[in-house]
């Protein structure tokens, strides 16, 4: 079903959000390491993924999930977790390392965990894979609703937990959806050089299930794609396989030099970013005006900033507070 | 009343454990290959399917990586997973969601998310299943944090061992050697069968059990290792030799005072394990009563391990490799010279 | 191509070989452990996978291939080995631990290495695929001739190993087959509560290789169908993924007591054993008379009886061996 | 004439090494992710891909159980892979490959199919990459038999240990520690950046090097830790107390004869790891010297390691648990008393 104009705002809201969200990130991350980049310096130190360009996945697919709904993303989660309506406030102090943080800053960017809203990630290629499927199950024996869905990247489908999960939650005809972003690298790696078929669609196949792939980032295909797993999931009718064309605006990690892309991919998917795209869609088909977007942007603005500021302004934690949380 | 006393064997005692468990709390329920229809290739799942059908006693496809990763998923969705990974040897397959997932969530999650399950798993050898069925690995399993780590010597142990695992909502690993466990097919221990109560009762975490006393030597020991250092003890108590003996019970919590304040008794040590020599059990135990107090020994702690090479397969060089009575003895009467 | 009368005669012989070996290896695993099963008592301790009713996939595929050739099997690997030309005593003496072994004791039944025709097996689910996938590697990179050929059970095909190494082959082109082995179980558990589609042929969609299933535990079909996937094989061309119906006479392993069998199962394969009726097949395709048959029938006797006795007769290895080895 | 002298760091050190073997064998490749283009997320194969090429520089796809198997398989039939799992952390997804099949052919084979590769692979923290992206795990390799375990704290041990590694026969896991690599990205300790000589040399495994010389104390180190222990035993030299530094270079083999023997002179021992504590390497050097000669410790000897919970992300958890100078000085101090 095409989404309704309150779903088209919300999907843009969140996708705006998500990328104001990384603009903020990247520029924190910054502090600290420059003239020269080290990544341990800074108020957030260690790796950092921005999930710039990715942003239609996110919200195609978390329109249609409540706080009920289970998603596992990856390393590069923020837009998935601001979809899913992770706190921003909390996340945004976890990723500083904030005694506030969602984790009191043990997790960081890589493992963020709001069980409210049963949003979880890690950073280990295709990790979310079984304990999404295991969260399906539990929805399943306790006879409660809720489907999971696990984000992995391109790359993760040659993992093979990838392969693992898939089958077994065929098998169990679990609730379970796999959403593959494919931003066409794994790190430095080209899909065509890392996967034996063009598109990873065709592994629905292997599970017997339906599998689909949505071409050019937008939104509302992913919207329509992902009602049709999901409700099939709700429907107790068994899992399937989106993979998404999607792109990956910025660098795998903030600090890396992009010299493996071919000349003129980056400038060419600039172009084609799916933010200012979507906001033409939404003005050229009347779903929303430019002063309606403006609020948005200003609202989205304004709660983004506000999740900086607590984070910036929260407490560190006691360095001896890591001795705690290690078992319940 | 008294109930009438009754011997069983560690899978008896662990399906039994397992069984009340599930009677008591519907959110208890057991995955892995062959734990269904077969009862558990070692005896530990026997009679569930029967009792609790398909849905809460479930055969897996050979898929540990997707299974266990499922469990981590349903613990923190609310159930409280028994998962079986057959043998612990095949933990390279799927070690990520064990030690990355299950042990560290509750942590990333800031205690948020904590993960209750169970991962049983068969350990040892002896009996000619060659490098790849015949490891114990508690090494590998005990130095990394987060996860406890539980070796039952006995079936009253074992059972209530799992009753404090189930209860525990952290991920325990618990690890059951098969000399132990009382399978038809492969010989058991016979002091392993020891009597258990019907009724549930918990057998604490991190509290080893001094299972003979003395006052000469103190042999540390866990599973199956505990046997050969009772029986060692008995033959040097003919000699003269009053050995003190540990079952340390859990690895991870590891209870230091215990074997420390025997070897502050004794003033000898020795400590026996079929898992790898190296950097393992066997090390850790005789450094944390080192690094307390070292000069409480009155000769040099001394170690019987497996050595550093696979296991073979050959029953000659098996044997060999393996720690035994006799091996224990030996050493314990060179150690007894100073 | 149709498998020539040598052919058909050199795969019966080793069918026969075979299932004779395994007679004999039953019959030798029991002693010691009789009136009361412990499998670490007796002449052969441990566990006893027996291939008997497999026979049809091993010289099927093994018809086509050279001592170069390199084959990966499982932890049911009498069968495979045979065919592939492994040194029967020394394999036997290994079985039975003994010094003459091919590894001196050392492996046992579950790892046996022939380094002289390229065999090897090991004892973990889908283990074999990846180091099959690098000597295939090797073959290319050395500009050697040469294929690998992984069997795996149709329980391994669930396992990740098995998905990583079809698509790492599939990316690269390798030299390499897939002989999925279908008995229809995994210990206990039956193909279709562990498998999402009935047959894994159906999975080479999932590497945009050509896949196989092979009905009936024809070895003449087995043939036709290893020869298409082998010459694809040596030409260049890339891997190929093949499942063949085959079926599991005994237990899973000795001792088995196969209570989960559906009643009449059993009765059933046994009716259908594969070397009776490839035995019908030659006489009645007058491919072979009765009285070569009786030939090699007795040659093969007469070859098995002499490598147990080889083995019976070897001297055990001195314990302290045990400690060399380890490392080269 | 003398060729100038050079410091390299050890990411750079490592790929000339490397670009050597290739260049002296073409059965040496290396294969992993990112090894092509990217030269290795942490920079030890820079410039390989121009000099030898795709076929011999290969990226994999993210599918460590099928490439790092597959280098067992390549290496069986007549190749010298190196192959790189780019974080220590990512073990596992494919320690089946690594322990059962690399770490084990050779001897299942009785000999006749050894293993000739090696496994690089980055360890540590320190930079807040959280808990699955800085662990050591040096106790996890060493533990399990089979594979030689490598740690070189500085780029001249780096190159001749890597060399060493190429022509070893069997499995070498090769731990690179991620404050040492030179990375442009990453701080680096600058002791780790030494003179190295431009022609192939070896550094024998099993040879620890004392680093410093000294009477009072040992203090046992490996990769960054070393570094760590020599800064300490310059601040302790100011006080006049003599620290002698040991660095263990190779985890597997182990030489127990250097530490022990150094003991001996000092009668102290303190181990610094930045591995979890338990069931680790500080453990088995303790015991290491514990069982040969209790009697030499002047004062019970002491660990300093990583605690046995989850790297922590936020810098002031994850700096309070790591080691540093400042802890070893003030234990060092402490042990000084008795
Ligand atoms: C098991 C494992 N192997 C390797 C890595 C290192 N790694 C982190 S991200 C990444 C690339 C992932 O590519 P993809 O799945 O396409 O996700 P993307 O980064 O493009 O979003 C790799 C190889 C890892 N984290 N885990
Ligand atoms: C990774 C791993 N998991 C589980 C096992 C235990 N196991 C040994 S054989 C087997 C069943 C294998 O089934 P299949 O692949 O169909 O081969 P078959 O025994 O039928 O020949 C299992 C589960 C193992 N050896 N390795
Ligand atoms: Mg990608
Ligand atoms: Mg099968």
């Amino acid at each position: 079903m095409q989404a309704d104009a309150k779903k088209q705002s919300w999907m843009y809201e969140n996708m705006f959000k998500s990328r104001y969200y990384e603009e903020c990130m990247e520029a924190a991350y910054l502090e600290g390491k420059q003239p020269v980049f080290n990544m341990a310096n800074g108020p957030v130190p260690g790796e950092m993924h921005l999930s710039n360009g990715q942003e239609p996945c996110a919200v195609g697919v978390c329109a249609h999930l409540d706080a009920d709904d289970a998603v596992f993303a990856t390393h590069r989660p923020h837009h998935i977790a601001i979809a899913k309506g992770v706190d921003l406030k909390a996340m945004t102090a976890e990723i500083f390392g904030k005694k506030t943080g969602l984790s009191g800053g043990r997790g960081g960017h890589m493992h963020l965990f709001d069980t409210k809203v049963n949003f979880a990630c890690s950073g280990i290629i295709a990790e979310g894979m079984g304990p999404a499927a295991g969260v399906a199950l539990a929805r399943k024996l306790r006879n409660e609703p809720g489907v999971a869905v696990a984000f992995i990247g391109e790359g993760a489908a040659n993992q093979g937990g990838f392969h693992e999960t898939m089958n077994l939650a065929a098998v169990w005809k679990l609730p379970f959806v796999c959403i593959i972003e494919d931003n066409a690298w794994g790190i430095s790696v080209a899909k065509t050089d890392a996967t034996a078929v063009p598109r990873n669609d065709v592994r629905a196949a292997a599970y017997g299930i339906p599998g689909e792939y949505v071409e050019g980032n937008d939104p509302l295909a992913i919207y329509d794609a992902a009602e049709r797993a999901i409700n099939r999931a709700r429907a107790g009718e068994g899992p399937s396989l989106i993979e998404i064309e999607t792109y990956r605006l910025a660098g795998h990690f903030m600090g890396d030099a992009e010299a493996y892309r071919p000349e003129g991919e980056k400038d060419g998917l600039l172009a084609k970013d799916p933010i200012p795209a979507f906001r033409k869609h939404l003005l050229d088909s009347g779903v929303i005006n430019e002063a309606a977007l403006k609020n948005i942007e200003g609202a989205m603005h304004a709660e983004v900033d506000e999740a900086f500021e607590f984070a910036r302004a929260a407490a560190e934690p006691e360095p001896a507070e890591a001795l705690e949380k290690v078992f319940a | 009343m008294a109930t009438p006393k009754r011997k069983l064997t560690t899978a008896k005692a662990i399906s039994e454990a397992i069984s009340q468990e599930m009677e008591a709390d519907e959110n208890v329920f057991v995955m892995g290959e062959d734990i269904a229809k077969l009862g558990g290739v070692f005896g530990t799942t026997t009679g569930l399917l029967d009792k609790f059908g398909p849905e809460r006693v479930r055969d897996t496809p050979i898929s540990e990586t997707a299974f266990i990763g499922a469990a981590v998923g349903a613990a923190a969705a609310g159930m409280r997973p028994i998962v079986e990974l057959m043998f612990v040897d095949f933990f390279g397959v799927c070690m990520d969601a064990i030690y990355n997932l299950a042990a560290k969530n509750c942590y990333f999650s800031g205690g948020n998310q904590p993960i209750p399950m169970v991962l049983m798993t068969s350990v040892g050898g002896g009996y000619g299943d060659a490098g790849q069925h015949s490891q114990c690995l508690y090494g590998t399993f005990a130095h990394l944090p987060g996860m406890k780590v539980v070796v039952p010597s006995n079936a009253y142990d074992a059972k209530g061992l799992m009753h404090t695992a189930v209860a525990d909502d952290n991920p325990v690993i618990f690890m059951l050697h098969k000399n132990l466990q009382g399978m038809g097919w492969l010989g058991t221990v016979k002091n392993s069968i020891v009597d258990v109560p019907r009724e549930t009762y918990g057998v604490p975490f991190g509290e080893a059990a001094i299972v003979r006393e003395g006052k000469d030597i103190t042999l540390v020991g866990l599973g199956v290792t505990v046997h050969m250092a009772l029986d060692a003890a008995e033959a040097l108590a003919k000699e003269g030799v009053e050995a003190e003996v540990v079952d340390l019970r859990t690895l991870v919590p590891l209870d230091r005072d215990t074997v420390f304040n025997s070897v502050s008794k004794t003033g000898r040590l020795l400590v026996i394990d079929d898992d790898y020599i190296s950097y393992g059990v066997s090390g850790e135990i005789i450094s944390s009563v080192a690094e307390q107090d070292s000069s409480i020994f009155k000769t040099s702690p001394q170690r019987i391990a497996f050595p550093d090479i696979p296991i073979p397969f050959t029953r000659p060089m098996e044997q060999f490799a393996l720690p035994n009575k006799d091996k224990i003895f030996n050493a314990v009467k060179e150690m007894m010279k100073d």
